[in-house]
């Protein structure tokens, strides 16, 4: 006895071919659609942007002649500002997942440690603006140094330096463990002689896109102030600062058009450092992939 | 109180205390000004041309808004602090509990500009009763023809700097004073580009600005005359603004200045500078100078205190 | 030439004490770093916490759970933060109606469709989409979104919910795009090959097997989305004015609770005035709501989890 | 209406009585040869897969047993980098003419995997799954379905009370007679069974062979297995591969009692492997 | 020195000659149970393992070879869930008291797993992680262990010319070659190997089988496969493994030849697994 009528089967058949094809035709037009916009994007910026971008520009402070103004300072302060960041996520964030990978046990307070992590990463920049601002600036007395937005911007990376590291170190396979502690190895030396190692890759891939989310970010610095000019390089972490997006917020606030396209030239600094800094990170994820 | 240098710093641990009035500063050859993002492209314009005169100064700049600015004032944080308003009562207040004596300077004056759309031709002045009218918040204006008979029967589209804006500030002062309050179903920006793209974009479309954003937006937009205080209908000018026809929106832009900090030289100097200066910076950036005799007197007052 | 490894070895572990007590630091070391966060949780919610009380020590709870009005400026303000949080939703909602479809459905295409090939050119590009700073977003939802929404729309304002809303959700595309990808590309291959030895096209065997298999991973995706958007700051100060509104009305300028609170710290409010104390009272909200959705996110990915 | 319940159990013990001559042969391979990029791993095979009988693959692993089974349906078109060259013959149709839709081929040729794959979704879903993608929708004909394929895969009585529940709940065995239930629902011609029960327990594996030798009455058999017992027990035609080709391919008995290689001897006398 | 390379080679075909009484048992295990959570995987494990000798343990998939195996150094407690009653001695000290420090017993006993898993580190490093993790530093002294090791677990001529390259450019049998001679690194006494050879070609199974011959000199080998063969080719006692529990233990001879028990039997004919 038949249940299934053969023919139906295949009379239905070619209608399923075709909406098979046209769907993935749909759903290729939505993954260009990002890119698309995008390249328009790209297109205005770099078409107002590229007669403004030159050496001089890269070595210039800023100045109230649009052909003279430049990007130095920011540069400068951006660099500054990740080098505090940089360490410090990293380190605080990469303890963290080691903490929850290899040595919490399965409790209440592990559970909170992780759905607070999560917690974390959803919370709003402006929010760690208004920490930063109370907690460093105010309380603490750092002023509207380095070390104040490095500390804030820390903060709001964290959770992602944390989930990317525990990513990294869960991936690597059991029979690594297995072999190092069957040699005699202590939990610390297989996590440093072994883990770590071959975790380094994905975390540092995961480090360089969590930075490049802080290098671009502007609502939690204007919150705790940075400053709108400085014609001078910071010398230590107590400087007074300013960065890239900030600079460019300056500039699109000003009246004179000219200076709106010396934005779009900092903007392209600005991509041209995350296009640079994602590159990085694809050829470590490239490079240093372990073929388990 | 906090510090932007690592040698004051150093210096706040040995001191041990943390005193509003800092002498720390006068050993620093920083000079540290925050305040009014309305003053900031003059201050920048300054300090630009000052550094480039005396290598090695250093001069920073913050925008922290004219009230924000005080707040660091009166917490012993800064030097000089911008403002596009006079300093209000509670701020004096902090400033006095805080034992901060300080001068306030005018440095340069600000065309508060009214403008409207290209294609409309048909507003030809306005009176600050009228602007009373149209922007009060009880006031039941929606068209132009509300305004004026005569005026088309459309809706007007209202922007207007943000509410938090010295802009804001004094354009309410002047149109409402005290009482009556600036109705609400405008469109506000915190930042004007956006405003002059709002009234570019809509025929109907009026707002008010500084005269820097009006003067490079010439060809997109007309700056409607007001009528003064002598029944002139005045458009705002370089001319009219410094001469004080163009009144009652021509608002001085001021600079706050701590006496005690003019003992250290660098900040003495750079006020001397932005003294002798700021005329011909808020010209270069958009804004209107004031008389030259103004800067003068200035000068001599700012000598006076500092003890030359 | 042998030597005698077991002998060296026991030597060895007698002045090994100090890697046993390191083995024992190391741990607490780590311990400390994982507190940190649960710190940073506890200073946010401190922060606000402060701030907030003294805030509704001056303005009702009731008014600003309830009030359909937010205009904190001038003689008669109000704090009903209703407006900020429909504006909140407003943006959230035309974002999740852009990047929800063409999210999945780019994820769908290069988790089920697209060669290994394509799948390492695109995914980088997205990743760069999602790198670029907000404020550029913003000067292209103003200068290019509305202009062109404009033709479609006729009396569209400049300031509108709309474009900043479309470009919030353009914004979030390659976040939902990449990590609904990884949900997917997740889905064991064995389960796709079932489905095909039965004679599944690809679509089928997209949308009956991989989309409900990964479909806690793609609901998270979605509730991340949301979060940012919620979150978004910088694209809705430019874009949609700052005109808090009770509306549901896309095409009218609105403010959201993260634009209020860089508005005020861009502008002149000082320290101390109930504005100032504002912004703490309407990022606790903010905050609550980020909450709620993490712990919604939670409770889903926990519910749909499946485990193959 | 065929049940394996009302069949009379089947000895699994290989069966001496000789094969008769094949009256059909339902897939015909040409000097068949397969890549994954620049490695090959197919040389020339040539094979005729007779209808209505159990056919095993067997030889140590990596030598392509699953590549050339996967090859039957096209499922190892999923590796892209993969190149073919010669012919494969289904009911005389070449399978790879751009006539003969992918998707057809599927339908009529189930397939069975080494580790039981059920969606993660309800048992009855599962079942289902085939029939509903082909367009069946009456939910009573669906219902019937379910019900001969579990039956016929002799797991019905295992689950008829809980075929809304998930069907990660059953046991390893069960899970993989019910893959091959969601395979018998298309009603497909040709059953491909990539080592069924090399995850599964003993009793398990008993069950799964035992179901085999009923099903060939309906359906023709292909099936891969290292376990060379289990070849001998249920299949009728064997063939050995090593390192991509075809050793020795033969009626089971034969191949085991007589193998004509070398290599084949070596193997089934547990020599390597 | 012993090295593979000067030893005569083995015959790999199982000797007949009977096993002579152990002269000592390095391990003792008595009314062992393990449980991952509430499953027991062990039932009451009584068990002998003599010095100097090679124990096979065997049977079907899932029995517990795996956790047996891993019970004697202590790896299983990797497993979070696991509880276990009974004692394990090693050389008459109680494994699983507090005085002794679990590294002290890991050090003493090395482990081969199923899946070669070198770190991704050069071939030397590999080697030399062992000794180099227990304090010792002088490059000279660890130059002469590789080379040491290397020869013993007969891959010293294989690689000596490539030292420093990464260790997975080696092949499967290479890499489980470096594994043992990374496990002989720091001296062990006992070698617990978990299905050596079931991932490797003939080949290399071949090498692996000689070289644990060659290795019972001077240590005790125990040894889990699936492959009954391999264990009469290469174990001087056989332990028959079912269901978590020991159905058999025997010299594998006798165990292949004569099984006590009807189950032990249909596992070795190949009835079942
Ligand atoms: N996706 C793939 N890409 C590249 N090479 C592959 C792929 N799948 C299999 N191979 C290679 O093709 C050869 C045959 O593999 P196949 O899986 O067909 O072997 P098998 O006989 O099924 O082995 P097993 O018993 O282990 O399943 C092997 O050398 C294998 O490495
Ligand atoms: N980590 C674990 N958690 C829970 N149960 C486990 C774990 N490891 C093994 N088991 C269970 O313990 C039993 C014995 O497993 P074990 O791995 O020891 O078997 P084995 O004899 O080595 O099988 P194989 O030949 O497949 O390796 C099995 O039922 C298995 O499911
Ligand atoms: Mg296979
Ligand atoms: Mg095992
Ligand atoms: O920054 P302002 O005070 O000038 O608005």
């Amino acid at each position: 006895m038949n249940l299934v009528d053969k023919q139906a089967v295949q009379n239905k058949m070619t209608k399923r071919i075709i909406s098979n094809r046209i769907m993935r035709q749909m759903f290729f037009l939505a993954s260009i659609f990002g890119i698309v916009v995008l390249t328009v994007l790209l297109y205005r910026i770099f078409s107002e942007g590229l007669p403004y971008l030159d050496w001089r520009f890269l070595t210039s402070f800023a100045s109230r002649f649009p052909a003279e103004a430049g990007i130095k300072a920011a540069i400068a302060g951006s660099v500054w500002l990740m080098s505090v960041t940089a360490p410090i996520s990293l380190v605080i964030g990469v303890g963290t997942a080691i903490y929850l990978e290899e040595y919490a046990k399965e409790n209440k307070f592990t559970q909170f440690i992780r759905m607070n992590i999560s917690n974390l990463a959803g919370v709003p920049s402006v929010v760690f603006g208004l920490l930063g601002l109370t907690v460093f600036v105010r309380l603490m007395e750092m002023g509207r140094s380095i070390i104040a937005g490095g500390l804030t911007m820390s903060l709001l990376i964290l959770p992602i330096i944390v989930v990317s590291s525990q990513e990294a170190i869960r991936a690597i396979p059991k029979n690594q463990y297995e072999a190092s502690y069957a040699m005699g190895a202590t939990k610390w030396q297989t996590i440093r002689r072994i883990v770590l190692p071959a975790a380094i890759p994905g975390i540092l891939t995961g480090g360089i896109l969590a930075l490049s989310r802080a290098i671009g970010e502007t609502a939690p610095l204007l919150m705790i102030g940075a400053l709108s000019f400085i014609a001078y390089l910071p010398e230590n972490i107590w400087s007074g600062f300013t960065v890239l997006p900030i600079q460019i917020f300056n500039w699109t606030g000003r009246p004179q058009e000219e200076f709106h396209l010396v934005a779009s030239a900092g903007i392209i600094v600005l991509l041209i450092i995350l296009l640079l800094m994602n590159s990085i990170a694809i050829v470590i994820r490239n490079k240093f992939s372990k073929r388990y | 109180a906090c510090n932007n240098t690592g040698d004051s710093e150093k210096s706040r641990d040995e001191e041990g205390t943390s005193n509003t009035d800092q002498h720390t500063r006068a050993e620093t050859t920083e000079v540290v000004v925050d305040g009014s993002s309305t003053v900031f492209p003059i201050m920048e314009a300054v300090a630009e041309e000052y550094q480039k005169e005396n290598q090695g100064a250093r001069v920073n700049i913050g925008t922290s808004g004219s009230g924000g600015g005080f707040e660091k004032f009166a917490a012993g944080e800064t030097h000089i602090s911008n403002a596009s308003r006079p300093i209000k009562k509670e701020e004096k207040a902090a400033l006095e509990k805080a034992d901060i004596d300080y001068t306030e300077f005018q440095i340069a004056l600000d065309g508060l500009s009214i403008v409207i759309n290209k294609k409309n031709d048909w507003v030809d002045q306005l009176t600050v009763e009228e602007l009373n009218k149209m922007w009060s918040a009880d006031g039941n204006v929606t068209t132009w023809a509300d305004v004026r008979e005569g005026w088309p029967d459309e809706e007007i589209q209202f922007y207007s700097p943000g509410a938090d804006s010295g802009t804001f500030d004094y354009f309410s002062e002047v149109v409402f004073g005290e009482e009556g309050d600036i109705r609400q179903d405008a469109s506000l920006s915190e930042d004007d580009n956006v405003l002059v793209q709002g009234v570019t974009g809509s025929k109907n479309g009026i707002s008010y600005f500084g005269y820097a954003y009006y003067a490079e937006n010439k060809d997109q937009l007309k700056a409607v005359p007001i009528v003064n205080d002598s029944g002139e209908a005045v458009k705002p000018n370089q001319e009219t603004v410094q001469s004080g026809k163009y009144n009652p929106f021509a608002r001085p832009l001021f600079i706050y200045v701590k006496h005690s900090t003019l003992k250290n030289e660098s900040v003495y100097n750079f006020a001397k500078y932005a003294l002798e200066n700021a005329g011909a910076m808020a010209e270069s950036v958009g804004y209107v100078a004031k008389p030259d005799s103004a800067y003068e007197k200035a000068l001599i007052r700012l000598d006076e205190i500092a003890g030359k | 030439m042998t030597v005698n490894v077991k002998e060296i070895m026991n030597e060895k572990k007698l002045n090994q004490h100090f890697l046993r007590i390191l083995e024992k630091v190391v741990p607490v070391f780590f311990l400390l770093c994982a507190i940190i966060s649960v710190l940073t949780t506890i200073g946010i919610i401190l922060t606000l916490l402060v701030e907030t009380i003294t805030f509704f020590n001056r303005v009702s709870f009731g008014e600003f759970i309830t009030g359909t009005e937010w205009w904190p400026f001038g003689e008669n303000a109000s704090y009903g933060i209703l407006p900020l949080i429909s504006g909140t939703l407003l943006i959230t909602g035309i974002a999740m109606i852009v990047a929800l479809p063409i999210g999945l459905a780019s994820a769908i295409y290069l988790s089920e469709f697209a060669s290994p090939k394509v799948r390492k050119v695109v995914k980088p590009v997205l990743e760069v989409l999602a790198g670029i700073p907000t404020i550029v977003y913003g000067f292209f939802a103003l200068t290019f979104v509305t202009p062109i929404l404009q033709l479609v729309i006729d009396d569209l304002p400049i300031f509108n919910a709309l474009s900043p809303g479309i470009v919030v959700g353009i914004m979030i595309i390659p976040m939902i795009a990449s990590l609904s990808e990884d949900a997917m590309s997740s889905v064991p291959n064995h389960m796709r090959e079932g489905a095909l030895a039965l004679g599944s096209t690809r679509l089928e065997v997209a949308l009956k097997v991989v989309v409900p298999a990964a479909l806690s991973g793609i609901i998270g995706s979605f509730l991340l989305g949301i979060s940012r958007a919620i979150g978004e700051t910088m694209i809705v100060s430019v874009a949609a004015g700052s005109t808090p509104k009770l509306t549901t009305d896309v095409t009218e300028s609105i403010q959201t609770m993260t634009s209020y609170i860089v508005q005020v710290t861009l502008g002149d409010a000082s320290y101390g005035s109930t504005i100032y104390y504002s912004i703490y009272a309407v990022g606790m909200t903010l905050f609550v709501f980020t909450l709620i959705m993490n712990l919604l996110s939670q409770y889903i990915s926990s519910r749909f989890k499946e485990d193959y | 209406m065929n049940t394996a319940t009302d069949r009379k159990p089947v000895s699994i013990i290989k069966t001496n009585e000789p094969i008769k001559e094949e009256t059909k042969t339902i897939y015909m391979v040409n000097n068949f040869n397969l890549w994954y990029g620049e490695n090959q791993a197919l040389y020339e095979v040539n094979m005729g897969i007779p209808m209505n009988k159990v056919t095993a693959i067997i030889g140590p692993s990596g030598c392509g047993k699953s590549t050339f089974i996967k090859a039957l349906n096209r499922m190892v078109e999923l590796v892209p980098s993969v190149k073919m060259t010669g012919t494969i013959k289904y009911n005389d149709n070449d399978i790879f003419s751009s006539k003969y839709k992918v998707e057809d081929l599927r339908t009529s040729v189930g397939m069975v995997f080494q580790n039981p794959n059920p969606f993660p979704k309800s048992i009855y879903e599962n079942v289902i799954y085939g029939p509903k993608t082909h367009g069946i929708k009456r939910k009573k004909i669906l219902d019937e379905i379910a019900e001969k394929s579990l039956k016929e895969a002799a797991l019905w009585d295992e689950v008829k009370d809980r075929l809304h529940e998930n069907a990660f709940g059953l046991s390893g065995g069960q899970q993989q007679r019910l893959c091959i239930a969601r395979c018998l629902a298309i009603e497909p011609d040709v059953i491909l069974m990539d080592e069924p029960t090399s995850a599964l327990d003993p009793i398990s594996t008993t069950k799964i062979e035992e179901l085999v030798q009923n099903l060939k009455k309906d359906y023709s058999i292909v099936i891969v297995t290292h376990n060379m017992q289990q070849a001998a027990r249920i299949s009728d035609k064997t063939a050995f591969f090593l390192n991509g080709e075809v050793i020795e391919y033969n009626n089971t008995d034969e191949l085991f009692s007589n193998p004509n290689d070398k290599r084949t001897e070596d193997y089934i006398t547990g020599r390597f492997g």
